[in-house]
């Protein structure tokens, strides 16, 4: 019984963990090191200074990184920062109805997402913007979801990047089947193998959807990463509403692998993820990621974070805030020089004009759209709603409705 | 032209407060929490955010954690340790953040709360509420507007029901909470922010009855939740052409009251039920079943049914025409009168 | 006195085989994995087992392990990876050991199998199968003799389909997996034992089609699944007596084809709906609805209903008296008779 | 990633784990492990042979066990099992419609349900025989359920023991509640405090709702001790089909403490049981259990064990017999002479003769017993449906029903 986690049992006679007013002294040190450097597994490449720190272990994941990926990286972040911003601004504007924002996940999204390969499948939950923009789906794709008019216009098989799950926890399991599926397809065991990328939340972990799907991706060796960006909040409730331990513990249980990465470090996350997919692919998987990160905007534009956290958890994270340490690295090392971020500024201001262009000239679908694609075959039952409405509608002449 | 009882309950006032559906139920919370120590609020973010409607606003605070519990994200896990708690003697009020994230706990309803009851021969009692938000209306993602309402009617040993406005929802949720069997109770959401005439010293209308919420004689409108101020619009509306239209707000979905229901068509001689919901094997359905049934030989026209369309939740651009409105409800009702 | 359509078969019949209903579907599914090596079974004990009540015998023997899966203990699990498995282009069968199990995976047949194709504009496709052992008559201890089929003809997305007889069964398994939708496949366990004879030459009947088992004009029984045996015997037995009814078998419960019940309720002017699901808010309620709006001026009496009582599944002593048998089909007969 | 669960993860290249037909390496070796001794882990106090094997750790927990108590287990033993024999030759007989055997689990239930405390609270799943036997539940209360009369007619209440619970999983997040409620009023803390202890099975482990019950429970420190008995199938399929690890090894994922037991040796399974319950009503739960056993017998009476398992994984396991092992040892320290062996055989045999008596006068309840309590308060509905019924029935003139 002295395992590893014994040190996050509280003391006999401590106050229960969640059901006194005062946290325990685990609670309290937990805290601490969720706002400090993120536990002693961290992984962590650069910096929020910006230096390159080494990694014995994940190093050669990144070797091949030049100075022109890394400003490429770079500019991915601060492009899909920039239109999170947009459209974040178009809501608060009443041109979306809600709007899901990824300021601060920045480099966890562009990390993981540089990681994968064409052939590989993405499952996001629904703040991945960032990941659909490295699997090819634009931004103005994503935006019927939040103006109301479609739930997500990319083509998820062509992209290899499903539609957006808001049920938490659910496209664990599907994202497990997919990945079951390319190991049925022997398309798993070699460097060109194919591997699945799941992307999920703090909060989902409490799910028994994510549960089971550690479950069946571990009994079939699914290629399957289970990619879990903590950015220590589930709207309100912080990480330790949902666990004891560090998540990326969890997949000991299991007996797979589990790391935490930086999530605001690009560098790290990538070299983590291409390590898992590797694995996967070539047959190892299923792995665990927990890309810690922080959540350094309101859960949506309808949440209020002033009523659960305080300003100066912000602030301590805007310090390592995940595209000014590249940035500086960049800098430091004369990769870049201020050309290059103006152009990157302006290629920005560009996409959002666009976006926002785009946004407010989207259509309202029309009312038969209702009835369609209900089912693949027909459906009497639907084609017949779908004329006894379009009639009554007729029966309007061209105005009131 | 509101029901005797309505006129009678504000006729007793002696202070009425104007309050919404919202603030109601959160008051109705408070009231019920002071009255019984036994009471617990569990659910997502019901803690310092107060939920994300603000229902549970301050509870926390004036109660502490030991009494409202920000649970872990699911679902199954806040029904089923609810029945744990029930079991040992708590009164669990569980809050289901939206309509569309109740399924995940369905498992725990359908099979521990509806039956334990019954399987113990009534040695186990389970007092438990849980609060549902529902319906559309409000622009929301996928998912946030659901009505899953006739799952639960169609399940035995649960109840049901659904307030339509402010005064309703602070005595239901009392009475739902003070209730010794299971209670799904549903809130319409798009209706948070319609007030009401308050006053906590009045009798409350019984919980399991539905009511006439106004008179008429030429077709009777039957409606819960969200859609019953569709169909009072519709009522006032048709008034002014001089239809007199009946409105009768269910308030109980399971077990349903409807005597009410066939009194009225007896004199009328029309219905038509108006829900949100899907209309395939719904509880709109069940209502024209037992009315065909009840007022075989006093119907005119066949029971009509104005209901959301047989296809998922649209996306919200679309939502003003996948729901029951005013237009929809009178020309239905003008179909049944041209029967 | 079977339909022309079920003479047709027979007659048509190369060389037919007697079956029982298991059988049939073991050899539906044997032929359907044959013929497209995108079939795949999932399910808990349905490998070396064959399941518990061996539908899928020696089918993992001959097929692989690779294409016969026995899954973790967990429905959730089961669905969910097929969802997935469906997306990456294979066709699913689900096995649902017993009817009360399904509902740990409600939540993703509600919200992923049902929405993935509309959501997704067409872009995706979902062709699984969930197969459900379903209703009672087997002596089970709890949770095993459920008939939720309700619960998902209410839910738009899924097409629901239950066959009642041995022929039936061949067919209709094997056109629910060629089908492009998720398809729930509802089987009435008590009548696995029944006899048939089948011609796998034959020409199938339709998947989405109820069907007229037998002719009558004095009134009409719809049933589906289990019931229909219980009509078939109700109207034989009402033949002695002089009394003459017309059977129809439902087949597809979503979406439901009711054009047959309401040209057979026009010429009998009279309808008993035989289910043993409970009653409130039930696809019997759905029908009651629909044919009393479509055949008004055809009813002589009210659509009547003979169901499951509104009750949890009683212990198996019981269930002789909470499940429509012979008499109380006939009772019911005689009551809508006597209107 | 040199994570101690490495040793279970798949060579890369390797068969997957469940597709292919033929069993990794590391699935043969946990299939022999899993026949031999259980691990390196496994707390055994009491050998098959019947010698008492030193554990310094857990020895102190069954130190007070004198000569009489080890008597007094080995007749809970020798009568569960005698129950359990009589109640499946009832089914054999058309007594009952179905039997659930306990054959092999007797020391798992017994070691767990002597642990017990008169103030703590059980739930079982649905094999629990030996427990109910220690909560004071009689044979004869279990027997409506397998016979169709009720679903259990003891006080679930005043036996602190809950109903069976056939959904697998569910009762896992109903203790988890309940044990939360023994925290809320204050019972949990000191010696005297209380604890509830909830009972699943190997399959079981894969449910979301077990998940979410060990989520639950270590947020909320529940006095929860979870009793796994891996008796190595789920009807037909064995414990590699749920995980990839030791399942005691799963509580590592959440931060609390997970053993793993000799199912089969009742000293160790009280020793663990007492030490678990003890951590609980001081505020050190949850913990988890996992007993180690074997299903002797078919997974119910309708099951047929002939076509998934072959009878020499059988005949290993006779020899580690949970009250063979007892009575060696009794007779080796000359604890019990014949007289007390006849003497037990004795009142076993009593006792089957009066669970048969019982059982066969048995009556079928009463028809309006199914509309009764179907709702604490009054409900009209019901009540007409009723009244109708037993109208209805009344119009047989006394017969045909
Ligand atoms: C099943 C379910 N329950 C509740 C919700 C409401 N909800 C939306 S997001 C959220 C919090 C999710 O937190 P986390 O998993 O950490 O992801 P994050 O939003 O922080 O990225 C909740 C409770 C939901 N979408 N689905
Ligand atoms: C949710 C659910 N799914 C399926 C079943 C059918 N079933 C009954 S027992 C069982 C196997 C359980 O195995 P395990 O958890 O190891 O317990 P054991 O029977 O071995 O004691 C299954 C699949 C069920 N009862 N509940
Ligand atoms: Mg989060
Ligand atoms: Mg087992």
């Amino acid at each position: 019984m002295s395992s590893p986690e014994q040190w996050t049992h509280p003391e006999p006679g401590a106050a229960p963990a969640a059901t006194a007013a005062a946290p325990t002294a685990e609670q309290v040190i937990a805290g601490l090191r969720a706002t400090s450097e993120g536990g002693a597994e961290l992984v962590q490449l650069l910096t929020p200074e910006g230096e390159r720190v080494e990694n014995p272990e994940f190093d050669r994941y990144v070797a091949d990184v030049t100075a022109e990926d890394l400003r490429g990286l770079y500019r991915d972040m601060v492009l899909v920062r920039r239109a999170d911003r947009e459209a974040n601004a178009l809501q608060r504007q009443g041109q979306l109805g809600i709007w899901v924002p990824l300021l601060g996940q920045e480099a966890a999204q562009i990390g993981a997402g540089r990681a994968m390969r064409p052939q590989d499948m993405a499952f996001p939950s629904y703040r991945e913007h960032g990941v659909a923009w490295c699997r090819g789906v634009r931004p103005e794709e994503l935006l019927g979801i939040f103006r109301g008019t479609d739930n997500g216009s990319w083509d998820p098989i062509a992209n290899r990047f499903h539609l957006y799950t808001i049920v938490i926890g659910n496209q664990v399991l599907n994202a497990a089947g997919y990945a079951m599926g390319q190991r049925f397809d022997g398309k798993v065991g070699d460097d060109d193998g194919e591997a699945t990328m799941v992307f999920f939340g703090d909060g989902a972990t409490s799910q028994g959807d994510v549960h089971e799907g550690f479950v069946w991706a571990s009994v079939y060796d699914a290629p399957l990463v289970f990619f879990c960006q903590n950015n220590q909040w589930a709207i309100s409730e912080p990480t330790e509403r949902q666990t004891r331990l560090p998540l990326y513990q969890r997949a000991r249980g299991y007996g797979f692998p589990g790391v935490r990465v930086d999530g605001n470090d690009v560098l790290a996350t990538l070299a983590v993820s291409r390590w898992a997919l590797d694995e996967c692919r070539h047959g190892n998987g299923p792995v665990l990621i927990e890309a810690y990160t922080y959540r350094m905007d309101a859960h949506t534009t309808t949440d209020d974070p002033t009523r659960y956290r305080l300003s100066d958890e912000l602030e301590a994270w805007k310090l390592k805030d995940p595209i000014e340490r590249v940035r500086v690295n960049l800098i430091r090392h004369e990769h870049a020089d201020q050309a290059f971020f103006d152009s990157i500024q302006a290629e920005s201001d560009q996409l959002a004009a666009e976006l926002r262009e785009f946004c407010v000239n989207m259509p309202d679908p029309p009312p038969d759209r209702m009835f369609r694609n209900v089912y693949a075959e027909p459906s009497p039952q639907v084609d017949a709603q779908r004329d006894e409405f379009m009639e009554y509608l007729a029966g309007f002449s061209g105005g009131a409705h | 032209m509101a029901t005797p009882v309505l006129n009678k309950t504000s006729a007793a006032a002696s202070a009425t407060q104007t309050t919404t559906l919202a603030k109601s139920l959160n008051l109705g919370l408070r009231a019920a929490m002071e009255a019984d120590p036994k009471v617990l609020i569990m659910g997502e973010d019901v803690g310092k955010l107060g939920g994300v409607f603000r229902i549970t606003d301050g509870l926390q605070k004036d109660f502490g954690e030991h009494r409202v519990l920000d649970t872990p994200l699911a679902e199954s896990g806040i029904i089923g340790t609810a029945v744990g708690l029930a079991i040992r003697g708590f009164r669990p009020v569980c809050e289901i953040q939206f309509d569309g994230f109740i399924f995940p706990a369905f498992d725990q309803i359908v099979s521990q709360v509806a039956k334990l009851h019954y399987r113990s021969q009534g040695k186990v009692k389970l007092p438990m509420v849980i609060r549902v938000p529902f319906g559309g209306g409000i622009g929301a993602v996928e998912h946030h507007s659901e009505s899953p309402e006739s799952y639960f009617a169609h399940t035995a040993g649960l109840r049901v029901v659904s307030c339509s406005n402010a005064v309703d929802a602070y005595w239901m949720i009392q009475q739902a909470i003070r209730c010794d069997d299971p209670v799904l109770f549903f809130e319409p959401k798009r209706r948070y922010y319609e007030k009401g005439q308050l006053d906590v010293d009045a009798e409350p209308y019984p919980l399991f009855a539905s009511r006439v919420l106004r008179r008429g004689d030429a077709a009777t409108l039957v409606a819960y939740g969200p859609m019953v101020k569709t169909c009072l619009d519709a009522a006032a509306a048709a008034a002014e052409d001089g239809t007199s239209l009946e409105v009768i707000d269910l308030r109980t979905l399971s077990p349903l009251d409807l005597d009410p229901v066939f009194e009225s068509v007896r004199r009328t001689g029309r219905l038509v039920v108006v829900s949100e919901a899907p209309r395939e094997s719904s509880l709109s359905g069940e209502i024209a079943a037992r009315v065909q049934q009840e007022c075989f030989y006093s119907l005119e026209a066949p029971v009509l049914r104005v209901t959301g369309f047989d296809t998922p939740y649209p996306p919200s651009k679309l939502e003003e025409e996948f729901l029951p409105d005013l237009d929809r409800v009178l020309h239905a009702v003008d179909r049944s009168l041209a029967w």
